[in-house]
């Protein structure tokens, strides 16, 4: 890499040498698989029963990825920071019985909404608090925050539910309708992501959950406030489990004490597949996004495919495999590749 | 932080303390615990959980997970299921299940140290993928009729003890297990890695061999628990102990096994395990409510990282105003 | 080796004993436990009140436990076992699984304890006796009825189920089965019988998912509350509302909005109230000893009136309750 | 404390009676400095003596226990290193601290980005402004290529153009050139230079004496966690420095006996690992200590990754003693008597959360056994033995080598390979971070161990001491051995030849 003489005119045009553009195409080509997996599965799926991709398919598409992708993007940033927060699951079931409480004695749909984001605000803060504060391993605090978000909500939800009937007419429309076949979900969770994925790469607060996920001890001495940071990815991360758990509510008409359990093996298994890092520093909300829609697709691709529920769960868990195990092989592919390139140049 | 400081503050000994004071309070205040056969239904059910924790803390310390094991157990379950519907002997299918479960460990492990995947991810994938297989093996099947000396080794007791006849097997794996972590060269080399992947290699630890290893024995051992729990429950479904994954990771973690890898012992981990078990046994007796169950497991959880912090912080505290008062020259060997 | 032949000619043992005696009093004070698959569940919460309801008429002590978790066996037989040391009379089990449970009841009967299941059956010789929520022939084809008027005897249907080891939806769908077997129905397709796993998003996309597979489809059979409920919410949202017809077993509390917005014409179910105050009665009858739990025996449950024990120790209900827009203001619950 | 103070201008930064205990450690003891604009000032000790806590305390990274740090006169309290940094303080640590998965750009950049309208970051006057820097260092480095995989010496100039791009005050430099070459040390120089002369006041350690005397003026000298002295360096001799440092005169630093070469113990045949290195063919002898220079990136780490078994080489073979290596196999590597002393310390050497007794320990496992299982009295002496003959500093051997300071770390690194009673020895840059007393002890032990049997193989950018130790020196240049020049023959001169290529 290093070479001794000095070579101005090289260095000035660095950014379009060949080893950058590369290295974009590598960062780009992780959601890329994604993608062309997805448009794979969709195409396969078209081809086989052509009622897939009607209007009230593709909608069916986007809003049952809709809220996978809102916990999704506020998870991938916590998982960015080198953390996790296995309580989103919690949170969501929380908050969407909040908002149904609060729409039952009559509230206003708009309310309800900022309700449910504010309380996943003070559900992502607790978690923030603890982990950044206490500096403990994120795994177990968010595990135990897990079981105490599930036992309050089961105590204070107990056998009741909230059911259609309990909502306002305009807050359930609002939920199945839509321009044409984009649902009004899909919008906010779009809005939502791009307005992420923008401030992550031109903003400094967001490039500095990468550095401090990519090493925590240099971001210190960096001068980066850790704790800070990482109290804000928390923040965000309930924030999104609280919108989607509105969402929820507005979307399935039906919440109880079990809602949202179990969810965040799911929103887990997304940012993964999507190609954020577990052990920080790396990964896009977008990849997350398309591992949330790739996920969800897939529950819907089996049925039309008339695929048995019973192999489901299997080619689900195959499927999730494949998916990993592909980008894997991409990036050492390429990372060989580049490594040759550079023995050249030296 | 200095390593002597946070040894004197160990969790595991916390966590041995706590249960041995629950263990203390539960048999002179409450009703119904300390006979026999309540404390042969509260070990009988903890018993899966201990099987599975036995290799996951040896995987954890080596700075890997598998959260494939209550899968792995189901599959074991509805494979042992399925064959003897069959009308196959069932001498025959306990071997062929273990065997299973070795594989499916293994291909976690081949998962892991081959492609270079992260644990968490690949064994989320097999997870869904063996309890799938599971659901294609025995559908909506529900195979309850196992030979009866066999249910009744798995559910009954040693005379008319507290003790689980099955608890014998599992203190021998638990003697294993002990000595495989803390007592050999293996051991060792687990801790180097989950500390230090890099430095192990280069040491001559042959790092993936051990992964691959250490993963086949969790899948062994995740088939030997669902082929006790089809015989202590006497039922075989594909969803037998869905879940058990996390009370696993709860207790494990709970008994101080530092999830990055590189700490903890196999004693923390089965006082943590044992904790979980007779407290939800005791809040039960108690009446209180599932939920309120559920809410002490997660304030136990977080008080688990955040109690050995605060003592330590404590301690250094300390530490630096002895440090200050006594101003003796640093010590050299 | 052992084989499921050797098993099968082991022959099973009988669970009831003793004689019963129709006048015997009814006791006073007796403590009985309901044990739902699942505390918090409003469909086991309405029927448990009702046999908490029947329990304080007759003046006996009501207590309710059970796992958050509809899945978790094991966690159910441990509070199997926890009624068994806290030595109450009777228990009332809605089971999660038919074999699981049985060592535990097994166990709690030797102890002299009662055990009625209700709404989900065990295997017959762990339980005294099983009050049906209807009978299992009645609700598969009064479902199949309800659906063929609502479709003109026409077009392809399709079934959504719970999970696929759920013991009573397996036996009503065979009951379905038999009932599109009569010539009415010559013109009528059960084309998929899909299961939703008692999960609202599941059922859900599995919705979704048969509608894309088949256009055509005229109508759906759900017989699960979960189940029902979401099917509507999707119907309802979708274009296919009031085009593809929608029932099943639901709560009319659920179901209210889909009736009214025209979704869904007319779903049944029984009144879980009764089921639970049937199951309190049965449990009481038990153990004050005017019942055993033989076939042919008879007791009367207060206000109710009078049941006979049927064949395998089975109570039945009643006919369900057709709900429809006429008449669905009339119930809460 | 006394201490000679200039009569020139006030110094900008300077350290009163500063204190700081880690536990019982006491790494520094009323400790005092004055860093002056316009002057390098160097900072020596011996490992452990308590340069880096100092420099981290000026830093904002550690709060004193006692004393006060002064700016411009006035005492300052740094709540953390962001503090130091708007104070115009900039800090270069022993280890580097980059952010592997981000950008060179950013890792230069972070925290203080040149921004565009609504603080959004400017990528393009990011890129440009590195590019400029990675100029002024003249090297070429891709502003957008990942940190992640960049050798030691490129991670160092990295922290290099951290430090230059703040235009700081203060230029704090703990051991900034242990991984760099004679170049690009002297290109360094010649910046610091500038900044020297355009006023900014430089703080620099180094364990290599004679680029203290070559850039600095004034020098600061630490044992123990005491102050000892800081004056000019005009009229000191290195002999004074490394009395003030050690407390005691110094042995002859380069002790290589001579021995007669016994037979073959290591053979590389023709080893090539495709686009590292190609067709890398020699042998080393009982006995004798064979030296590896080239220049940074040549290759000679990779070199000894493959023949020790962490990569897996394309074609060729290793033997040891005769017996042929698996390829891609440490472990029967170590079986055969090789041992490779990494040059990454604290990612390859060292379980940095462990103890010392287990580090070294860890190259011991299967010998410390008994009946198959650990002998936990026979790995206790063994460590213990180590420790003491390599006179590692250290309060308890059961203490995190993390504690530790960089050179000791190295000492623990070498014991826990020494331990294993190797064959053949390959050391990969076995004195970075040294301090002058332990290199010398270091070259004893290699020259010891050559005389008594055991074939060395020595990796270093330190070309004195590769002159001064080896029997013969081996010469790499863009992944291929360009020469090959025995003792008497290697000067300065025939071997930079050699690296740079110019050699035919
Ligand atoms: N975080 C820490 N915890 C405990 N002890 C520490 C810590 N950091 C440094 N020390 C101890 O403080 C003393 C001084 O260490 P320091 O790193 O400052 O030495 P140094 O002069 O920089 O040595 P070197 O030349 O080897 O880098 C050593 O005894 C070291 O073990
Ligand atoms: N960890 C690594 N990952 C990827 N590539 C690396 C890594 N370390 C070094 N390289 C590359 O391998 C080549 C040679 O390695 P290296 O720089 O270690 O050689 P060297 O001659 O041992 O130099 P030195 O020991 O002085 O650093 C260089 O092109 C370098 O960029
Ligand atoms: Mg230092
Ligand atoms: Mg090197």
């Amino acid at each position: 890499m290093t070479v001794t003489a000095p070579n101005p005119a090289s260095a000035t045009e660095a950014p379009k040498t060949g080893g950058s553009r590369l290295v974009d195409r590598v960062f780009k080509m992780r959601e890329l698989a994604i993608l062309i997996v997805f448009l794979v599965m969709i195409a396969v799926t078209q081809a086989g029963n052509s009622e897939f991709l009607s209007q009230q398919g593709i909608k069916d598409l986007l809003l049952n990825a809709t809220i996978l992708v809102l916990v999704a993007t506020g998870q991938s940033l916590v998982v960015i920071t080198r953390n996790v927060d296995l309580s989103v699951g919690s949170t969501l079931g929380i908050t969407a019985f909040a908002a149904g409480t609060y729409l039952h004695g009559g509230g206003n749909p708009a309310v309800a909404i900022v309700l449910a984001v504010l309380l996943g605000v003070a559900f992502g803060l607790l978690n923030g608090l603890l982990v950044s504060l206490g500096q403990v391993p994120a795994l177990v605090v968010t595990l135990g925050t897990l079981y105490i978000i599930r036992g309050i909500d089961s105590i204070w939800v107990g056998s009741r539910q909230i059911t259609a009937a309990d909502l306002p007419g305009s807050f359930v429309d609002f939920g199945s309708g839509g321009v044409w076949a984009v649902p009004y979900l899909a919008l906010i969770a779009l809005v939502v992501l791009v307005g992420t994925a923008y401030c992550l790469k031109n903003f400094s607060s967001g490039r500095e959950l990468y550095a401090l996920g990519s090493n925590p001890e240099a971001a210190r001495l960096a001068g980066i406030p850790v704790r800070k940071r990482i109290l804000a990815a928390y923040t965000f991360c309930g924030a999104l489990a609280g919108l989607a758990g509105a969402l929820y509510l507005a979307r399935f008409g039906n919440v109880d004490s079990g809602t949202g359990n179990g969810y965040e093996l799911t929103v887990v298994s997304a940012v993964v597949v999507g190609g954020v890092v577990f052990t920080g520093g790396s990964g896009s909300v977008y990849g997350a996004a398309l591992g949330a829609l790739l996920l969800t697709s897939i529950n819907s691709v089996l049925p039309a495919l008339g695929v048995s529920s019973v192999w489901v769960l299997a080619i689900n868990g195959i499927l999730l495999l494949l998916a990993i195990a592909v980008d894997r092989i991409v990036a050492l592919r390429v990372a060989s590749a580049l490594k040759k390139r550079n023995a050249r140049h030296a | 932080m200095p390593e002597s400081l946070t040894r004197a503050v160990r969790w595991d000994t916390v966590v041995g303390a706590l249960l041995i004071v629950v263990l203390l309070f539960s048999f002179g205040f409450v009703d119904g615990f300390g006979n026999a056969l309540n404390l042969s239904f509260l070990i009988g059910n903890t018993l899966p959980i201990a099987l599975i924790a036995l290799p996951m803390t040896l995987l954890v310390v080596s700075g890997e997970i598998d959260l494939s094991v209550a899968s792995t157990a189901g599959l074991s379950g509805a494979v042992m299921g399925a064959l003897w519907n069959q009308g196959m002997a069932i001498e025959t299918i306990i071997p062929l299940c273990l065997v299973l479960g070795a594989v499916c460990g293994l291909v976690n492990g081949l998962l892991v140290t081959r492609l270079g995947l992260p644990s968490l991810a690949v064994t989320i994938g097999t997870l869904a993928a063996y309890r799938g297989i599971a659901q294609i093996v025995l559908g909506s099947d529900a195979v309850t009729d196992f030979p009866s000396q066999y249910l009744d080794f798995a559910a009954g007791r040693v005379g008319d003890s507290f003790l689980p006849q099955a608890f014998l097997p599992f203190l021998v794996l638990l003697v294993l297990a002990v000595v495989a972590l803390h007592a050999t060269p293996f051991g060792r080399s687990l801790f180097a890695i989950g500390a230090g992947e890099e430095a192990a290699r280069f040491a001559g630890i042959r790092v993936k061999r051990n992964k691959l290893i250490l993963f086949t024995a969790t899948g062994f051992m995740s088939a030997l628990t669902g082929v006790f729990w089809a015989l202590h429950y006497a039922s075989a479904r594909y969803d037998n102990a869905t879940g058990l994954e996390l009370s696993v990771v709860a207790s494990v973690l709970l008994g101080g096994i530092d999830f990055d890898g590189g700490k903890g012992t196999l004693g923390g981990a089965i006082a943590g395990v044992f904790l979980l078990g007779t407290l939800q046994n005791v809040m039960s007796l108690l009446n209180v409510s599932a939920q309120s169950q559920i809410v002490v497991t997660g304030v136990l959880l977080v008080v688990s990282v955040l109690g050995p912090r605060a003592a330590r912080q404590i301690a250094v505290a300390r530490a630096g105003r002895r440090a200050a008062a006594a101003r003796t020259p640093t010590a050299t060997p | 080796g052992t084989t499921k032949k050797d098993v099968q000619n082991e022959g099973g043992a009988a669970a009831t004993a003793g004689k019963a005696d129709p006048n015997a009093a009814t006791k006073k004070g007796l403590t009985v436990g309901f044990l739902p698959k699942q505390v918090n569940n409003p469909y086991f919460t309405t029927a448990d009140n009702g046999g908490k309801k029947a329990l304080q008429e007759l003046g006996e002590t009501y207590k309710e436990v059970g796992p958050s978790s509809a899945t978790d066996t094991s966690g159910q037989v441990s509070y199997v076992n926890t009624l068994t040391q806290q030595q109450a009379d009777a228990m009332a089990v809605s089971a999660q699984d038919p074999g699981a449970l049985c060592t535990a009841l097994k166990q709690a009967m030797k102890n002299g304890i009662k055990v009625v299941t209700y709404d989900s059956d065990t295997k017959p010789d762990c339980r005294n006796a099983f009050v049906s929520q209807a009978s299992a022939e009645d609700l598969g084809r009064t479902e199949v009825q309800l659906l063929a008027q609502q479709i003109g005897y026409k077009g392809e249907i399709a079934i959504l189920s719970a999970a696929q080891t759920a013991t009573n939806q397996n036996t009503w769908i065979g009951y379905m089965k038999e009932e599109l077997k009569d010539p009415k129905y010559k013109d009528i397709k059960l084309v998929k019988i899909a299961y939703g796993n008692d999960d609202a998003q599941t059922s859900f996309q599995q919705t979704q998912g048969l509608l894309q597979q088949y256009p055509n489809l005229k109508g759906i059979i759900s017989p699960t509350t979960v189940g029902i409920k979401a099917a509507a919410q999707y119907l309802s949202g979708s274009k296919y509302k009031g085009k593809v017809k929608l029932t099943g077993l639901g709560t009319p509390n659920d179901m209210r909005k889909y009736v009214k917005n025209g979704t869904v014409e007319a779903f049944e179910l029984w009144d879980p109230a009764k089921l639970g105050e049937l199951a309190a009665r049965t449990a009481v009858a038990l153990a004050s000893g005017q019942i055993t739990g033989k076939e042919g025996e008879t007791f009367k449950a207060g206000a109710m009136g009078s049941y006979t024990i049927g064949k395998d120790g089975v109570i039945n209900l009643g006919k369900p309750t057709v709900f429809d827009a006429k008449n669905i203001d009339r119930f809460t619950f | 404390m006394t201490h000679p103070s200039d009569t020139g201008p006030a110094p900008v930064l300077a350290l009163k009676d500063i204190s700081k205990s880690f536990g019982a450690v006491r790494a520094l003891r009323n400790v005092s400095l004055e860093l002056f604009p316009g002057e390098v000032h160097a900072l020596a000790g011996e490992n452990g003596a308590g340069k880096s806590t100092l420099i981290k305390t000026l830093a904002g990274v550690h709060r004193p226990d006692a004393g006060q740090v002064l700016l411009d006169g006035e005492p300052v309290v740094f709540h953390g290193p962001k503090d130091a940094r708007d104070a115009g303080i900039a800090v270069i640590y022993q280890e580097p601290t980059l952010f592997p998965d981000l950008s060179i750009a950013e890792n230069i950049f972070m925290g203080r980005r040149p921004r565009r309208a609504l603080g959004r970051i400017d990528h393009r006057a990011t890129r440009e402004a590195t590019a400029g820097l990675m100029r002024r260092l003249g090297v070429d480095l891709d502003p957008d290529r990942p940190a992640r995989g960049l050798s030691i010496a490129d991670q160092q100039i990295v922290e290099i153009a951290k430090a230059l791009s703040f235009d700081a005050r203060v230029l704090i430099m703990d051991e900034p050139t242990a991984a760099l070459t004679g170049s690009e040390v002297a290109r360094l120089f010649g910046v610091v230079r500038t900044l020297r002369d355009q006023g900014a006041a430089v703080l620099f350690i180094s364990h290599r004496l004679e680029e203290i005397f070559e850039i600095c003026r004034r020098v600061t000298t630490l044992r123990d966690g005491a102050w000892i002295a800081s004056e000019l360096l005009d009229g000191m001799t290195e002999d004074d420095l490394v009395r003030r440092m050690v407390g005691r005169d110094l042995d002859e630093l380069y002790p290589k006996q001579d021995v007669t070469p016994g037979e073959v113990a290591l053979r590389v045949r023709r080893l090539t690992r495709e686009g590292v290195f190609t067709d890398v063919s020699f042998e080393v002898r009982r006995g004798e200590i064979v030296g590896l220079a080239g220049l940074v990136g040549a290759g000679r780490t990779e070199v000894a990754r493959a023949v020790f078994g962490i990569d897996r080489w394309d074609a060729g073979e290793v033997e040891v003693d005769g017996r042929k290596l698996t390829n891609g196999a440490p472990s029967t590597a170590m079986a055969a008597g090789l041992a490779l002393v990494p040059e990454d310390r604290r990612a390859q050497g060292l379980v940095m959360d462990m103890s010392i007794e287990r580090n070294i320990g860890l190259t011991g496992l299967r010998t410390t056994v008994k009946a198959g299982l650990m002998n936990r009295g026979a790995e206790r002496s063994r460590s213990l033995d180590w420790a003491v003959k390599l006179q590692v500093k250290y309060a308890r051997i059961a203490d995190a080598v993390s504690t530790l300071s960089g050179g000791n770390q190295q000492k623990v690194v070498l014991a826990k390979w020494l331990a294993t009673g190797p064959k053949v020895l390959i050391v990969d840059e076995p004195t970075r971070g040294i301090d002058v007393g332990t290199k010398a002890e270091v070259h004893r032990l290699l020259s010891h161990l050559a005389a008594d049997g055991v074939a060395v193989l020595m990796i270093s950018s330190d070309l004195p001491e590769v002159l001064g130790m080896a029997d013969r020196v081996l010469v790499m240049h863009e992944g291929r051995l360009t020469a090959e020049i025995p003792r008497s023959d290697a000067t300065e001169e025939t071997v930079m030849a050699a690296a740079t290529g110019r050699a035919a």
